[in-house]
């Protein structure tokens, strides 16, 4: 059933160009089956390295991507793309290192270029607290090997020109942690790598295809399921599949779908939003972010700014975007950089986030056997779906949970073990 | 030249020239030119280069929608040249040109163009890994926009909020009569026009037209309506929030304003489409409403000998504009069968049209007329999903939404006067239905007027529907062409780019880029919905469109940036911090004396003498009521039922989680009235989660809080000459230090002013008295207190010092030394978590966090023989001879008292024990020792001082 | 030695003066209300912080909650005083400048009833011209017209991004509103509402950047 | 921007407003075990479709209050009515 990837190549371009041939298709359109061995749950990122990743690594590749819309139709096709392993945290640290390290090879090891800038990665401090809180994840991330300094003002200046360094801001810039590595990706790309890779190998991807429920048998609540069931299957808006794996990678929908298997999960729904202006030449070249702004903003190639602020204030699964997103965010960007007035916002928009009450994911095996969830992303998992990926597949193949994942586990929530990102939230502003 | 002589309709000024230059080169114009039409009057053709193949482009739609029309205008980049007006001087430049218009080199790329289909740098560049930052730089080079200065400052922009009835978006004929009609049914109306004058298209139609126009537009005002033109409704948001841009403000560079609108009446009309065809990008193809507006509104013929390519009477219109404009003109009919193959010419100009007959004209001017795009996003904003007619050929609104409402063009087609009585229809409509919002709002208002009469009802929506004319479904040729002209995509890369898998329109969005330039899909989303729906072989229906999204019109960040609302807290003493020499810190809204040049000078000086703090930020709430005791011992984690009149205690917070929310001392000062105070920065948390727990658990307790925060300006006074200064002042309170002992509160006049009162307690750890003081009168005590203390060395001190003498002496900063999960065990304190209270916030949580061995504690640190060494805060402690962390330093400090570095850190209980060698990483990467001290306190741990 | 800084405001009987929270202004040095300069636009901003204000948070079951006699939204005037509903059981009164003891000895505070002296707690500003509503229409989100607002309505709201309290309180006919906050943005909002002013005619703008 | 229906205020700006969340039965702290009491402070119920909410009138009336609104088209469900509005005006 393993197929080969049609190379891409500069090569390859000119050669189908000069004979006006067609690329062929980037992955199949197949007919559902009635059952798989794993059936993944949403076509974003999380879902898409999943699937990827059991047939890579593990060589399962009976293995179907079931999204309700078109892939990359939820947050992954909607995020502000940063990547960055800066975190608080040494369990965080290094599960998103590894992320990083998986992206830097993405391009190569998918044959499709996801455009990984690694211009750098600068947030701003603008009180003594929260430049204590740099210098504090700065630290944890040395000690990670992770490359993470805090810079003060004339090098911010230099790294950003167009940020106003000077005392005379109501939010003076005071200094900055530093991370070199960090940057933006191209996240379409991303997820149609994914999807074209995991496709050479086996896995289908099928689209507009809605999972309605999920078949559990032999658990505590109602209907046989909850904890101490088992899955069986998922009912889908094209019929019923039998599966006794199923991974749910919905995101902002996580709670709909674990509802139906009888899992609850601490998420909360809520929209983020963010924004994209007309292009101009580009002035920008590192990733700037302020946390007690709200703000994060980065230049793409083509010249526009991208830029985002914190998940709106109630739990909604509506994405309209908000006016006072697009008023908030630009007075404050015009705040740090007020060379930007005469730029325009050319779109806004949203996308739902999973929010957990430690600002850190929840992954791995649940209370129901072949239910696994890789969920509570929030505002920050595009940079994580290579790893969560990787590790998703791993303890889906092993049936055991990789060490890397394991202080993202649903129980820890039980256990009151939190892990401590919420820490760096309370202490940053 | 082609300028015309003057024609009916001009809006042009002749008596007023205007000089401005374009690329360096002198032009000129008349007031009432937009930059396009006085460049294209003044000859110029090529106004700017495609995107991605850099290929020449001169107007297409002579609209703001014009996707060749962006050029920088001095410090603002992609200004909309068919819309701006030209000023004296104004400096215009194309923009997207390398070295300049006429010799774009990039254009090189445009020969390669067979080669780079949508989404080649996917496929390219990955190899070798190292040089893609530099592939990545050249094609930054390629970046379309204008260019920013960065030192544009943020002018002087504006908000607004408005509540009225009705909002009309957009002023042509249909805009105007349903405004009208609002008005003359009573409704508080805006009509916003995104022109620079209201008419909409008759502007630039013939006399009938402009007489309508005219005549509306006299009638509208005159009704009371208010008009706002030069001014765009963006967007619109939840319960109808209206977000409009009004660019002709006399003060502000722009003006948003958020418009409450109870009914939105959309009247956008439609918007031209062009053709897609091969050659359809050459500088000379234009359409119909583009020419008829250069010779009807500007009298500029924009070609002599034309090919007009029409399929309805717009077309028409803008050929017999052009034969009266003194053009030769050649029709080709749609509607007989006719058609266009491709443009020919030179890169610069159209020459000639090849046609479906196979005929070929030689042409200057190739016009289209190939049909409209309806403006649905306003009410797509409103969830409204358009449905597409096949008849019409055109997108239209779908389920009517309650408070927004649709006409004119948009809506249907029709005369004049049928256009003008559903216009009509509608605004009496909304007028009716505003009432109704109106009524609710009225009614359900705690401070509103009283409503008169029964609530409305809910009008129904009987308006008859607009004829639809049917139109040729015309979206491409036999031939490929460009369909999003910003994006330089054709309908090639379209194609192509489906049979790849793209091949849902919002894939396929995604990977050509297709409608995400700058105008966002308004000439270009129905050919690509068409050209996608001929590869799939569907319907245009079965494809559907993007969704589209706010703003209608790109809006400026300075407009919504806006001035800056930054409110900012200050005390009462603030002018004297200011004039005596503070430097000062922002504590979230608070701007402090961080120190008034010496901190450790000021330590020094409380240490021996007396300091005076201004601690005004200090959280002060006012609790009265038989209940209080009940409600201290439900938000501290010690008890409360018992504290005497005069006394004081202090308390630490829990939220549900058992994590550490503040801390404070709450003293008793009357029989049922207590004072607590909080962190500066928990005031109004705290104020918050006890009206909570009031209002939701506990309302049987009778208990008032009233936040009193600024109403008093606190002092502190420190050091061992605080007892005789406050002595001088406060003689009505018997200071003795058995009289008034530590952790006592005393009501006083101080300095004259009544109603203060004072509690011994320190921070600091000296004997001190914390001051309140009604704040009408807290700069007179700090001078009182500064002129009586002046024999006792009294001086100021800030924050700064204040954080190191608490340092030394081992109190805690929540947020500085507890983290988001610090539990009240952690920071040593467990005396003061008492479980055998019936009930607490975070009372389960405490239990078992008590009985936790795993989580890290707050201890006293010092470094052992560095002496001058100070650990940086945030050190990381680790695991001798690893990198595993095992704790931090939370705050740390040069004490000037001890002459050694004093630190407070956490640390795996493991490592807690007095005594314990720590491993402390330095910032630099040193590693220094450290060691465990016995108490929290570095300095005075018995607290002899501050109970002096 | 030490720079005295303090800017009186209003002549209270009691000394030293009750010093306002505005202590300067950027239209002039002159003192804290501005008179406007274009003839005609008679749009007034007055610093009145010295006003008395009293908080009174009583139960309608209490003796003060009938003596207040005024619903949440509402006020009334009461020998010289205005009694404010300003929150749900919730009154505030201002006051002629010292005259809190007065007010408060008037009440009966029997049962479970709060009277706190507020004086020193709020900053309180009087904004009165024609164009009043369309400079709050520039500071605040609520509907200022008639309808919805009428004289003598009271609500709380945010102004400039500072929560007010709120109350129209027309003279003779002329549009006026007592406008409140917290004492320590009294400055910020005695600024933001100069800037708010001028563009009828009155000030000059603040700073750009503000 | 939302309006939220303030049942003192009337129709508020969300802005207006401090959104508290879910509305969650407090368990008895004494006897809780740890297993409820953590579903108490963490587990979201986290619908689309109705939901019972608290929210917290902060700049207007200082009332907490619970409200029902569906959280895939934000529409409120019965506005209460304000209370206030039964007072008597002068
Ligand atoms: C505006 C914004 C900015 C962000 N910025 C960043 C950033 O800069 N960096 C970063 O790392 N992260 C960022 N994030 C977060 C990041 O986008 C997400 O965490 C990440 O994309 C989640 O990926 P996912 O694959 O888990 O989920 P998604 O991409 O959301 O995919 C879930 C998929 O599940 C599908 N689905 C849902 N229900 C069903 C069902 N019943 N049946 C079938 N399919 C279903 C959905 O249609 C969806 O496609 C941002 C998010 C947003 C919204
Ligand atoms: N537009 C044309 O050129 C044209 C041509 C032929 C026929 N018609 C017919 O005329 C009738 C249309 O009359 P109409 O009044 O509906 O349209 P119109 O085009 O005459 O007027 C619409 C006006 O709305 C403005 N506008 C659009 N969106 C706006 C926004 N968001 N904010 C502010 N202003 C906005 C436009 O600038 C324009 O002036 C229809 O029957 C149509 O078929 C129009
Ligand atoms: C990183 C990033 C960059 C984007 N750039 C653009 C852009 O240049 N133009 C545009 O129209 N939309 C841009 N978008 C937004 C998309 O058009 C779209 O709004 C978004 O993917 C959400 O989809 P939806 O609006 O269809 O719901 C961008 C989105 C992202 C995530
Ligand atoms: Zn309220």
């Amino acid at each position: 059933m393993k197929r080969r990837p049609p190379r891409y190549s500069a090569a390859r371009l000119v050669s189908l160009g000069a004979r006006k041939r067609a690329w062929p298709r980037a992955w199949r359109e197949v007919p559902l089956q009635d059952s798989y061995d794993v059936v993944v749950i949403g076509g974003g990122v999380h879902g898409l390295a999943t699937a990827y990743y059991l047939a890579a690594n593990h060589g399962m590749t009976n293995v179907a991507v079931l999204e309700k819309s078109y892939l990359g139709s939820g947050g992954s096709g909607r995020n502000t793309a940063i990547l960055r392993s800066n975190y608080l945290t040494p369990e965080g640290v290094v599960f998103y290192d590894r992320s990083l390290e998986l992206y830097r090879t993405l391009a190569v090891d998918l044959n499709m270029n996801v455009m990984f800038s690694r211009r750098g990665h600068i947030t701003l401090a603008h009180s003594d607290a929260s430049l204590r809180t740099m210098h504090w994840r700065a630290e944890v991330n040395k000690l990670q090997g992770v490359d993470s300094s805090v810079i003060g003002p004339a090098e911010i200046k230099k790294l950003a020109p167009a940020l106003d360094t000077s005392s005379h801001p109501r939010y003076p810039i005071l200094g900055a942690l530093y991370h070199p590595p960090g940057g933006i990706i191209r996240h379409d790309a991303v997820v149609w790598g994914y999807a074209r890779g995991a496709d050479a190998l086996g896995v289908e991807m099928h689209q507009k295809t809605e999972v309605l429920d999920i078949m559990v048998t032999g658990g505590d609540g109602p209907g046989g399921k909850g904890p101490g069931g088992r899955v069986t299957g998922v009912r889908t808006s094209r019929g019923d599949i039998s599966a006794p794996v199923v991974v749910n990678c919905t995101a902002g929908w996580a709670t709909l779908i674990s509802d139906m298997a009888g899992v609850g999960l601490p998420i909360s729904t809520r929209p983020l939003q963010a924004a994209v202006t007309e292009p101009v030449k580009v002035f920008l070249p590192v990733v700037v972010v302020s946390g007690t702004l709200h703000v994060y903003v980065s230049q793409t190639a083509r010249g526009e700014l991208v830029f985002g602020a914190s998940v709106d204030p109630y739990n909604t699964y509506d994405i309209r975007g908000s006016l006072d997103f697009a008023e908030g965010t630009a007075g404050h960007l015009l705040e740090l950089m007020p060379g930007i007035s005469r730029m325009r916002l050319l779109r806004q928009w949203a996308g739902l986030c999973d929010m957990t009450p430690d600002y850190s994911p929840v992954m791995g095996f649940t209370p129901v056997e072949g239910f696994l969830c890789d969920v509570g992303w929030g505002t920050y998992g595009f940079k994580a779906g290579p790893v969560s990926g990787e590790q998703m597949a791993e303890a889906i193949a092993t049936q055991r949970t990789p060490e890397l994942i394991a202080p993202f586990s649903l129980s820890r929530f039980e256990r009151d073990a939190l892990v401590g990102e919420k820490g760096a939230a309370a202490v940053g502003h | 030249m082609t300028r015309l002589p003057p024609q009916p309709g001009e809006v042009i000024d002749r008596s007023r020239p205007v000089d401005f230059t374009w690329n360096g080169r002198a032009m000129s114009g008349f007031a009432g030119d937009t930059i396009a039409s006085a460049l294209t009057a003044g000859g110029v053709r090529v106004v700017s280069r495609s995107m991605k193949y850099r290929r020449p482009r001169g107007y297409m739609s002579n609209d703001y929608w014009d996707p060749n029309g962006l050029v920088q205008v001095g410090d603002d980049p992609n200004v909309r040249s068919a819309h701006r007006l030209i000023e004296p001087d104004m400096a215009v430049e194309a923009q997207n040109v390398w070295p300049s218009l006429e010799h774009d080199l990039r254009a090189v790329t445009g020969l390669a163009s067979r080669f780079l289909t949508a989404g080649f740098y996917y496929k390219t560049f990955m190899r070798p890994m190292w040089l893609w930052p530099t592939y990545e730089k050249v094609l930054s080079t390629f970046s379309p926009g204008g260019r920013i200065d960065l030192d544009t400052p943020h002018r002087y922009h504006d908000k607004r909020y408005t509540h009225p009835d009705v909002v009309v978006a957009g002023g042509g004929p249909a805009g105007m009569a349903a405004a009208l009609a609002a008005a003359e049914a009573g409704a508080m109306v805006l009509l916003v026009e995104h022109g620079h004058r209201l008419g909409g298209h008759l502007l630039w139609g013939d006399d009938h037209d402009r007489t309508l126009a005219a005549e509306l537009a006299a009638a509208v005002e005159a009704a009371g309506v208010e008009v706002l033109v030069d001014s765009t409704v963006t967007g619109r948001y939840e319960d109808n929030w209206t977000a409009i841009v009004q660019r002709n403000h006399p003060v502000a560079v722009e003006r948003l304003i958020k418009a409450r609108a109870k009914i939105l009446v959309a009247a956008p009309g439609l918007i031209e489409r062009p053709y897609v065809f091969d050659g359809n990008d050459k500088p000379g193809v234009m359409l119909s409403g583009a020419v008829r507006r250069f010779v009807n509104m500007h009298a500029v013929r924009p070609g002599s000998n034309a090919v007009v390519f029409t399929a309805n009477s717009d077309g028409d219109a803008a050929a017999a504009d052009l034969k009266r404009a003194g053009a030769k003109v050649t029709v080709v009919d749609a509607r007989r069968g006719e058609g266009i193959v491709r443009a020919l010419g030179g890169s610069k100009s159209v020459r000639a049209v090849e046609l479906a007959d196979g005929r070929r004209l030689d042409c200057d001017l190739l016009v289209t007329a190939a049909g409209w795009t309806a403006p649905t996003s306003l009410l797509n904003m409103a969830c409204d999903r358009p449905v597409y007619d096949e008849a019409t050929a055109r997108f239209f609104p779908s389920v009517p939404i309650g408070n927004v409402l649709a006409t004119g063009g948009l809506a249907g087609d029709g005369s004049p006067d049928e256009l003008i009585d559903h216009a009509r229809a509608t605004g009496r409509l909304a007028a009716a239905r505003a009432r109704a919002v109106s009524h609710r709002l009225q009614a359900a208002t705690a401070r509103a007027r009283p409503v008169d009469g029964e609530a409305p009802g809910w009008p129904p929506d009987i308006r008859p529907a607009l004829p639809r004319v049917p139109h040729p479904a015309l979206f491409r040729s036999t031939t490929h062409g460009v369909v999003d002209f910003s994006e330089d995509v054709s309908s090639k890369d379209m194609v192509g780019a489906a049979t790849e898998g793209y091949d849902s329109v919002e894939l396929l969005k995604r990977y050509t880029t297709a409608t995400m330039g700058p105008s966002q899909g308004k000439l270009e989303t129905v050919n690509t919905v068409a050209v996608l729906a001929e590869a799939r072989g569907q319907t245009i229906a079965e494809v559907g469109t993007t969704v589209w999204r706010p703003p209608y019109a790109p809006v400026t960040m300075g407009a919504l940036g806006g001035r800056l609302f930054e409110p900012q807290r200050v005390s009462s003493i603030h002018p004297w911090h200011q004039a005596n020499g503070a430097t000062f810190m922002l504590a979230g809204q608070w701007i402090r004396p961080d120190h008034y040049g010496d901190p450790a000078g000021e330590v020094r000086n409380t240490r021996q003498n007396v300091g005076i703090m201004d601690v005004t930020p200090l959280g002060k709430l006012d609790l009265r009521g038989p209940d209080v005791p009940k409600l201290l011992s439900h938000l501290y984690t010690n008890k409360w039922m018992k504290l005497a009149v005069g006394s004081v205690r202090y308390g630490i917070m829990c939220a549900e989680d058992g994590v550490i929310l503040d801390d404070g001392v709450t003293g008793r000062l009357g029989d049922q009235h207590y004072m607590m105070t909080t962190t500066s920065s928990g005031a109004a948390t705290v104020w918050e989660w006890a009206e909570n727990w009031l209002q939701t658990e506990h309302p049987d307790w009778r208990v008032h809080v009233t936040p009193v925060t600024s109403g008093y300006t606190s002092i502190n006074v420190a050091g061992p000459e605080s007892r005789t200064l406050m002595r001088r002042l406060a003689g009505d309170v018997d200071l003795d230090p058995e009289a008034f002992r530590y952790m006592q509160v005393r009501t006083a006049t101080v300095a004259g002013i009544r109603d203060c009162f004072m509690w011994r307690i320190g921070f600091t750890g000296e004997l001190s008295f914390e001051l309140h003081v009604p704040a009408g009168h807290g700069l007179a005590v700090w001078e009182a207190l500064l002129e009586a203390g002046e024999d006792l060395g009294v001086r100021p001190f800030g924050v700064e010092a204040q954080r190191i003498m608490r340092l030394e002496k081992g109190h805690f900063i929540v947020g500085q030394d507890t983290d988001g999960l610090t539990k009240a065990p952690a920071v040593g304190l467990r005396h003061l978590i008492k479980l055998d209270k019936h009930d607490f916030a975070g009372k389960p949580e405490l239990a078992w966090a008590l009985e936790d061995p795993s989580a890290p504690v707050l201890v006293a640190i010092q470094p052992t023989h560095h002496g001058r060494v100070v650990p940086d805060e945030a050190a990381q402690i680790v695991r001798p001879g690893t990198n595993e962390i095992i704790g931090r330093i939370t705050s740390s400090r040069m004490s000037p008292s001890l002459h050694r570095p004093v630190c407070l850190g956490q640390v795996l209980p493991e490592v807690s024990d007095p005594g314990t060698e720590l491993t402390v990483v330095m910032l630099d990467g040193r590693r220094i020792t450290a060691r465990v001290m016995e108490h929290h306190a570095h300095f005075d741990p018995d607290g002899v001082r501050v109970r002096g | 030695m030490l720079t005295s800084t303090r800017t009186e405001c209003g002549s209270v009987a009691e000394l030293p003066a009750f010093e306002s929270p505005v202590s300067r202004s950027f239209v002039s040095d002159a003192g804290a209300s501005m008179e406007p300069r274009r003839p005609g636009a008679a749009l007034t901003l007055h610093d009145v912080s010295v006003t008395t204000k009293i908080i009174v948070r009583a139960g309608p079951e209490t003796v003060a909650g009938h003596q207040m006699d005024t619903p949440f939204g509402a006020s009334r005037t009461e020998d010289g005083a205005l009694v404010v509903g300003q929150r749900p059981d919730e009154w505030i009164i201002l006051g002629p400048a010292a005259a809190s003891r007065a007010l408060i000895d008037g009440l009966d505070r029997s049962g479970h009833v709060s009277v706190i002296d507020h004086t020193h707690s709020r900053a309180l500003f009087r904004l009165t011209g024609d164009e009043a509503a369309s400079v709050l229409e520039k500071l605040c989100s609520l509907d200022w017209n008639d309808h919805m607002t009428p004289d003598g309505a009271a609500v709380s709201a945010s102004v400039a991004k500072v929560t007010c309290d709120i109350v129209r309180n027309d003279l003779d006919g002329t549009r006026s509103y007592l406008i409140s906050c917290d004492r320590s943005y009294g400055q910020y909002l005695f600024d933001a509402i100069l800037d708010a002013r001028h563009e009828f005619g009155v000030g000059a703008p603040a700073d750009a950047a503000g | 921007m939302l309006i939220v229906p303030c049942p003192n205020c009337g129709p508020r700006n969300a802005a207006d407003l401090r959104y508290v969340g879910e509305s969650r039965p407090r368990p008895d702290p004494n006897s809780a075990s740890a297993k409820e009491w953590r579903a108490y402070l963490y587990e979201r119920a986290n619908p689309a479709g109705l939901l019972r909410e608290t929210w917290y009138c902060r700049s207007g009336c200082r009332r907490y209050f619970t409200l029902e609104r569906d959280t895939v088209t934000n529409e409120f469900t019965n506005p209460p009515t304000p209370v206030a509005k039964l007072g008597k005006r002068p």
